[in-house]
């Protein structure tokens, strides 16, 4: 349809008089896509969920669900479902019960439910545990039911915040398959609120970055990944070094040490910047090796060394003052770099953007 | 509980037995601190004082609000030189053998007492108590709303049709022997009847009144009166008339002994065994028998004196209120309230019977 | 090597475990002795006394006698009159019960929703006029509700004729709604302060209304509160008979004072024994159903 | 969101207007009996002009000041005992498996559900034969009297205290006891530094509950007592059957304001040992016991 | 020294009579090593820690710490102390009396514990909030506390639960070097428990991963990473790929689809087994690529493709029978596969290891 799923425009919401959790918050969401709020703890994600979802208003601003104005329709009359960070599943009901409530608040008919909760039960795996209560269940567990509760009332428009939160590395890892799977087949909008940046880059169709209850960037992964317009974002989504230099030409900047390096064509011209290199994005040849043509170069000295298991994560330390991180496949063709040694640090030009404070 | 078989007779063996007579105490001579155990606001404190001052002791008021309770107390071990009991208690007091027998060189004034008092029913030797005070049970009315002339009967209570008429209502004394014994007064039977039937027509006639009884009471009956709560209440005579003295006109009340007669009871003071001061016990009782003294009680509390020497100086208004002094014709009428035994038992059931 | 040793240890410290629960129970035992010897001596074997007076039979005087062994007492429990007593009680206990449950759930729902220092302040008011002297606390409705109390001087001065509820059924409810209420509330305040009120938004959220979401979330996650505060002020309500006679005129046999008669009026103590034993079972029993109700809502 | 918030809206107008209407039923009785405190008059129904005299009386009245002080006796040390006894009884209860636990358990519950005239007339039976026993066995002769008093009322004030104090042991976080042993703490020094003043509150709430017990009993009181051991309430009793004078609302209102300065104290107390608000709950909820035994 | 720091011989805790928590562990801890306790939540970590410490005694078995048998002694009067999986600190008291609490039992005396409480403070960087009390703290400073109350006793061996847990991502990666530092430092014995795989990796001299109170391995983090010893320690340990092979030689397996490939030779000679791959030791090659030689190849189809920021993860079938991921570096030199299009599967033999269950 034309009309977006959720419309916000200049929402503020104050606690107290002093107090703004969310500032100013101007975002579309278009309908069908899975759109991920990313943030540090305390930035004004939940916040901005409860206000989507009808359980706080805002102070000041428009918040509009499928074109239609919500003002101050409380939530059992919008047309949207929330899984809550901490599950709030009704103690006192079975599985089953839980999930069919929302159906019969609905007035849809018996056997419907009975079918509907059938349904959604096998899709989360739990038709077996259909008649315990919530405390019987494991953490996993309890998180599919949450999901289930929200899912069978298929709303326009399911937020989820931090549904992920309490898993456990690999549980997590299969939770986050199912849930965009499960997505993309029945197509309804996800607003997803996560502080785990990893998780927002693997699921979303789009990010939203907030800090401090505002908006710093919205974009596709990617995007958000690979060109961060800030160096907080650009810090937050995933391990990135930070390097200071001093802008000399539209292309070209100076490291604290001296030297100089091309840079993809930015605004500024000159003045203080940061550059910003991934580790993956960074590589180490032995100081006889041959370097691919239009790399930059650099000769630093390794000073540590970690195991990640699937990767060796060196810190080099060159003309750039500070520790560069590089990050190296670790297959057993390559062989490792030792302490002390020296060699050299290599990129691609693309692979560093420069941010502004 | 094999505790129990200790003493297997009875409650009372807890207390060692009469030291018999125990040693002799010389009239006014004191040994020792007074435990009394007293009912409460049945002394005037300046007599307290005036004793203390005069014999240099200090005596230890404890009160209690309900003969049972007190005996329970006493069986219990606790220990007290002068006690206060009514009539019936006397009686098992002296049974159980909690009683030891006053010491008449000791007392004496005991000559004062009015010779009617001497040897009771209750007491028929007459060696272990002394007459404290008396008085009579009888209906507090409310002339306002009863009016000026009624019938000075029980009926004011007990008739439905009458009291139908009284606005607010009757109160009767939450006390089945009393209330018990004003039923069978009412129905010309004696009041500390033995027979079923009885003691079953009395129920009855409680349960027939209970229509316009506002309260079974036996602490508030006077001020419900006063208060204008109730518009006749039952009751002992002392508490009616100080209520009556403390309100803006006292004429509005009168406090009446019923034609059929009603009860007369007759508060005692009696030295336990237990006790460590009886000399001292003896020298109050002495002191309370002196004719002023007797008087000072009554003025204080408006109770009829058994104290024939303390006649001169009670107030005039008080000798001749017929109904604190009744008249010899009703006096006839009037009975002592006996123990039964196990007929107690009987009262109680057929009084909360007739109350449910 | 390490497994030889194992084993020497193995045999050394089979016993570890059990040796330290040995030892930690004798602890527990220990800490819990002082109280648990003073319960027996000044509680558990009265107690027993009183058992064993209920056999015993009265003498003439009014006395108990400790002989003569009988289940007299036990048998009168079976008498219409005491049943119709009991009832009574039970009657008038149960409607205290329900009048307090349904004014203070509002009310401890309220301060339960308040912020917490307010809340406390609310919390600390609801206790100080029980600071007073019992008597004199239920005097003072004496005179609110008296002929010319309060009560009936504000319904005349707004020209209603005069109003006496002194030794009405109602007097007796109010006294006894009054002195309960703090029963009912606190227990019902601690369920509801524990309320996880994410769960009313899941509610809402799951399209419940207002009222909806009460009576399938609030209410039953309450219950134990509810429970706990009903037999709170139950069971206590059954043996009050001060308050119904103050403010009733005693117009009817209480439970209450039918024991305290029988203790100190009939002076038939085994009669009374009998009466307190079984009214004791009785609200033993009612407190069993409440743990257990309690256990399985929480 | 564990912060509670209030429902919007009427409804919430309306549980207000409930609330206070609550608060009002509460405060008139005593409202009332503080005014007529000063009442000049001596029936305490009519207002007929203000007087401090009932309290002048009252501090000449040695009878009143005398049960004041027997009062204020036996409540000290029956609370200063039971608080003591029933802390460590809650302490085994909550914290320790043993032979007999359950028992006591069940034991420790009892005195709250017993009517105060059986726990009476009980104890009454039962000092009567120890009396008995005491005297016929070891010629030891001791009475009834404030001693008696005070035992009775330590046996019904640990249940009260035990209950109040387990409560809070129940939400107390055992690894704070592990990680205090874990550093060095013997038994009684992690008691001492870690649990009791985390528990305090609890405790002081137990003290609380048990002081007012213990200053409002007159039945079970009645039936114990002996010489010279009339308590306050006792006294009261008494005085009501001879008529309500403002005497004893003054008395009352003494009490009520004792009491209250007593709570002040007690929750200042706890306020600094630890700043939890919600600690007052169980001091709140214990002082509730107040009135169960009426 | 020569004794070992901690010694379990066949420890048995059993709660009840039929549950066994920790069953027979038999496990040596050199002094001053860094050893993890690695595995699933209800293994039996925790409880063995809490042995250790002198919370729990033994159902059976022997434990020893420095040569000493403890016995039944209690926690205080054990060279140990722990960093609580819920940091236990004392809420009436400060930052700094929390810290001090342990040296206070020690009788140590005052001047010098106001100087080491002083040190350990400045050590986790919490010197400002030294009168703060717990409850003004944010996680990460509640752990750091715990830790520090911990530390400041210089124990000989120092026992973490999962002290990490409580973080997230970002404030989680800093501690955990933090740590390492901190104990290369000191150079006291730590025990270290915590659920999450590649923490224990980064940070450990050894590993012990258990299962249902079993210890399964125990090893250097590269030996538990390179050669699972069993399908389950496989598995728990990073991505991987189980795939069903049936031996027919020492050195030769069979796919489902029945194509034949050397792997390093092993144990067994025939039979049903599991082939494990690593994803990042799996590369993708188009068909008219070279592919090194000695390496296996299989064509396969991709069917999934997932970003992950630094890494593309591909899931392509071919005759294994079951989905088999690969991890792709993300550089813009590679250019990326389309779903459905066909690819050959690489690895060097030496990759691949066989478990058997
Ligand atoms: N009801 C409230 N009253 C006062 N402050 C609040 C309230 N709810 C949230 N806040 C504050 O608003 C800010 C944003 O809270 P919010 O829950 O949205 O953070 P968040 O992004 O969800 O953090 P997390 O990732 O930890 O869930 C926080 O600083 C929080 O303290
Ligand atoms: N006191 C206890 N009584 C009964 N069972 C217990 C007790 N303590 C632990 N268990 C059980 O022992 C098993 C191991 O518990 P433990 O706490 O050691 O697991 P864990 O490995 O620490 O898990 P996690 O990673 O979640 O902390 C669990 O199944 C737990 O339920
Ligand atoms: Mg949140
Ligand atoms: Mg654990």
């Amino acid at each position: 349809m034309a009309e977006h799923a959720v419309e916000l425009a200049g929402v503020t919401k104050k606690f107290g008089d002093d107090f703004t959790a969310v500032d100013g918050l101007d975002l579309v969401i278009e309908d069908g896509e899975f759109f991920s709020l990313l943030g540090p703890s305390g930035c004004g994600k939940t916040t901005t969920l409860r206000m989507i979802a009808g359980f706080e208003y805002p102070t000041s601003g428009s918040l509009k669900i499928h074109g239609k104005e919500m003002g101050l329709k409380p939530p059992n009359e919008r047309p949207v479902n929330t899984v809550f960070q901490s599950y709030a599943l009704f103690p006192h009901m079975t599985v089953s019960e839980n999930i069919a409530f929302g159906l019969q608040m609905q007035k849809v008919d018996k056997n419907e439910i009975g079918e509907r909760v059938k349904r959604v039960l096998d899709q989360v795996q739990l038709s077996k545990r259909a008649d315990a209560k919530p405390k019987q269940l494991s953490g996993g567990m309890q998180q599919r039911v949450a999901l289930a509760r929200a899912l069978v009332n298929e709303p326009q428009v399911l937020l989820l915040d931090e549904p992920l939160g309490a898993l456990d590395l690999k549980l997590r890892q299969t939770m986050q398959v199912e849930l965009k799977e499960l997505q993309n087949r029945v197509g309804i909008t996800f607003v997803y609120v996560t502080h785990d940046q990893e998780e927002a880059l693997t699921m979303s169709d789009r990010i939203g970055v907030m800090s401090d209850g505002k908006l710093l960037q919205v974009g596709k992964s990617e995007d958000i990944y690979e060109h961060p317009n800030s160096r907080f974002v650009a810090d937050f989504i995933g391990d990135i070094n930070l390097i200071p230099v001093s802008v000399v030409a539209q292309d070209r900047v100076k490291l604290a040490g001296g030297q100089e390096f091309p840079v993809a064509t930015g605004a500024l011209s000159s003045g203080e910047a940061t550059l910003t290199l991934r580790p993956e994005r960074l590589s180490l040849y032995d100081l006889d090796e041959p370097i691919p043509d239009g790399y930059n170069r650099l000769k630093v000295r390794i000073s540590r060394r970690v195991y990640y298991g699937d990767v060796y994560y060196y810190g080099v330390e060159g003309g750039t003052g500070e520790l560069v991180e590089v990050k190296e496949e670790n297959r057993p063709s390559v062989e490792l770099y030792e302490l002390d040694e020296e060699a050299y640090l290599a990129w691609h030009p693309d692979a560093a953007s420069l941010v502004v404070e | 509980g094999d505790s129990g078989s200790e003493n297997p007779t009875t409650v009372a063996g807890g207390a060692p037995p009469p030291a018999d007579g125990g040693e002799a105490c010389a009239p006014d001579t004191v040994d020792g601190d007074l435990n009394f155990y007293n009912w409460s606001e049945y002394i005037d404190p300046e007599l307290i004082s005036a004793f203390e001052t005069e014999y240099g002791v200090d005596v230890v008021e404890d009160f209690y609000d309900s003969n049972e309770a007190m005996l329970a107390q006493l069986q219990a071990g606790a220990v007290y030189d002068l006690i206060v009991p009514s009539d019936y208690m006397v009686g098992i007091m002296i049974e159980e053998g909690l009683l030891t027998p006053l010491q008449a060189d000791a007392l004496p004034n005991w000559g004062n007492l009015d010779e009617q008092f001497v040897d009771p029913a209750y007491d028929p030797t007459g060696e272990y108590s002394v007459a404290y005070q008396w008085g009579t049970t009888g209906l507090g009315v409310n002339l306002s709303v009863v009016g000026e002339d009624f019938e000075p009967s029980w009926s004011l209570v007990f008739d439905p049709e009458l009291t139908s008429g009284f606005e607010g209502g009757v109160s009767l004394l939450n006390d089945p022997r009393e209330t018990m014994g004003a039923a069978l007064k009412y129905l010309g039977y004696s009041l500390n009847s033995t027979s079923e039937a009885e003691l079953q027509e009395a129920a009855d006639v409680i349960a027939a009144a209970k229509v316009n009884v506002t309260a079974f009471d036996s602490d508030q009956y006077d001020e419900n009166l006063v208060n204008g709560e109730t518009a006749v209440g039952h009751g002992y005579s002392g508490n009616f008339f100080t209520a009556f003295a403390d309100t803006d006109d006292p004429d509005n009340w009168a406090y009446v002994i019923p034609e059929e007669g009603g009860t007369i009871w007759i508060d005692n003071m009696v030295i336990p065994v237990v006790s460590e001061h009886p000399c001292t016990a003896h020298a109050f009782i002495n002191f309370l028998l002196d004719a002023e003294n007797g008087a000072a009680l009554t003025n204080y509390n408006y109770y009829a004196s058994p104290n024939a020497a303390a006649e001169p100086f009670i107030l005039e208004e008080v000798l001749t209120d017929e109904t604190i002094y009744p008249s010899d014709e009703l006096m006839e009428k009037l009975e002592i309230i006996a123990d039964t035994g196990e007929f107690e038992i009987q009262y109680n059931d057929f009084y909360q019977l007739a109350r449910s | 090597m390490a497994k030889k040793e194992a084993q020497a240890a193995n045999v050394a410290t089979a016993e570890l475990e059990a040796a330290a629960e040995r030892a930690n129970s004798r602890r527990g035992f220990r800490i819990s002795l002082p109280a648990y010897v003073y319960l027996i001596i000044f509680f558990v074997i009265p107690l027993l006394l009183v058992f064993v007076y209920s056999f015993a039979s009265r003498s003439s005087t009014g006395l108990t006698v400790l002989e003569g062994w009988n289940l007299e007492s036990y048998k009168r429990l079976f008498t219409p009159i005491v049943g119709q007593i009991l009832l009574r009680s039970l009657f008038l206990a149960l409607t205290t019960t329900m009048i307090c449950l349904v004014v203070c759930y509002p009310f401890a729902y309220y301060i339960a929703t308040r912020g917490v220092s307010f809340r406390n302040v609310l919390l600390v008011m609801v206790m100080i006029p029980f600071w007073s002297n019992f008597l004199v606390r239920t005097y003072s409705w004496k005179f609110i509700l008296g002929s010319d109390g309060l009560v009936s001087q504000v319904s005349q001065f707004f020209g209603g004729g005069e109003v006496r509820l002194l030794f009405t059924n109602t007097a007796v409810l109010i006294g006894m709604v009054y002195g309960f209420m703090p029963f009912m509330v606190l227990p019902l305040y601690a369920a509801l302060e524990r309320m996880d009120w994410s769960l009313v938004d899941a509610a809402r959220d799951l399209y419940a209304n207002g009222w909806t979401a009460f009576r399938k979330v609030t209410f039953p996650l309450s219950m134990p509160g509810v429970v706990a505060g009903s037999i709170l002020v139950f069971i206590p309500s059954i043996g009050a008979y001060v308050t119904p006679a103050i403010l009733g005129g005693a117009t009817t046999t209480l439970i209450g004072d039918y024991i305290v008669s029988q203790f100190l009026t009939a002076r038939n103590w085994p009669f009374g024994s009998a009466l307190s034993i079984s009214i004791m079972v009785l609200m033993l029993g009612a407190t069993l159903i409440y743990f257990r109700s309690g256990a399985r809502n929480v | 969101m564990s912060e509670n918030r209030a429902p919007r809206g009427p409804i919430d107008r309306l549980l207000a207007a409930n609330a206070w209407l609550v608060y009002l039923f509460f405060y008139l009785p005593i409202g009332l009996l503080i005014v007529f405190s000063f009442n000049e008059n001596e029936n305490v129904s009519i207002w007929t002009g203000f007087s401090f005299k009932w309290y002048e009386a009252m501090l000449q009245d040695d009878r009143i000041l005398g049960a004041l002080r027997n009062s204020l006796i036996v409540a000290f040390v029956s609370t200063i005992v039971a608080t003591v006894l029933g802390t460590m009884l809650a302490l085994a209860l909550e914290r320790y498996r043993f032979r007999g636990r359950g028992t006591l358990d069940g034991i420790a519950y009892m005195p709250v559900i017993i009517p105060d005239v059986t726990m009476g007339v009980m104890l009454l039976i039962f000092f009567f034969q120890a009396i008995g026993l005491m005297d016929s066995w070891f010629g030891i002769g001791f009475n009834t009297g404030l001693g008696t008093i005070t035992l009775a009322h330590i046996a019904f004030n640990i249940s009260f205290v035990a209950i109040v104090v387990r409560a809070r042991l129940a939400q107390f976080d055992s690894s704070l006891e592990e990680a205090a042993a874990d550093l060095y703490a013997s038994r009684w020094q992690t008691f001492r530094q870690i649990t009791l003043p985390l528990i305090a509150p609890g405790v002081a709430g137990g003290a609380l509950l048990a002081l007012t017990l213990s200053l409002d009993d007159v039945v079970v009181t009645q039936f114990v007592s002996g010489p010279g051991s009339t308590t306050l309430p006792v006294y009261v009793f008494g005085l009501v059957r001879r008529g309500v004078t403002p005497l004893i609302n003054a008395v009352s209102t003494v009490m009520l304001v004792a009491s209250m300065v007593l709570v002040g104290i007690s929750l200042g107390l706890q306020r600094t040992r630890s700043g939890g608000g919600d600690d007052l709950e169980e001091d709140v909820l214990a002082s509730s016991g107040a009135t169960v035994r009426q």
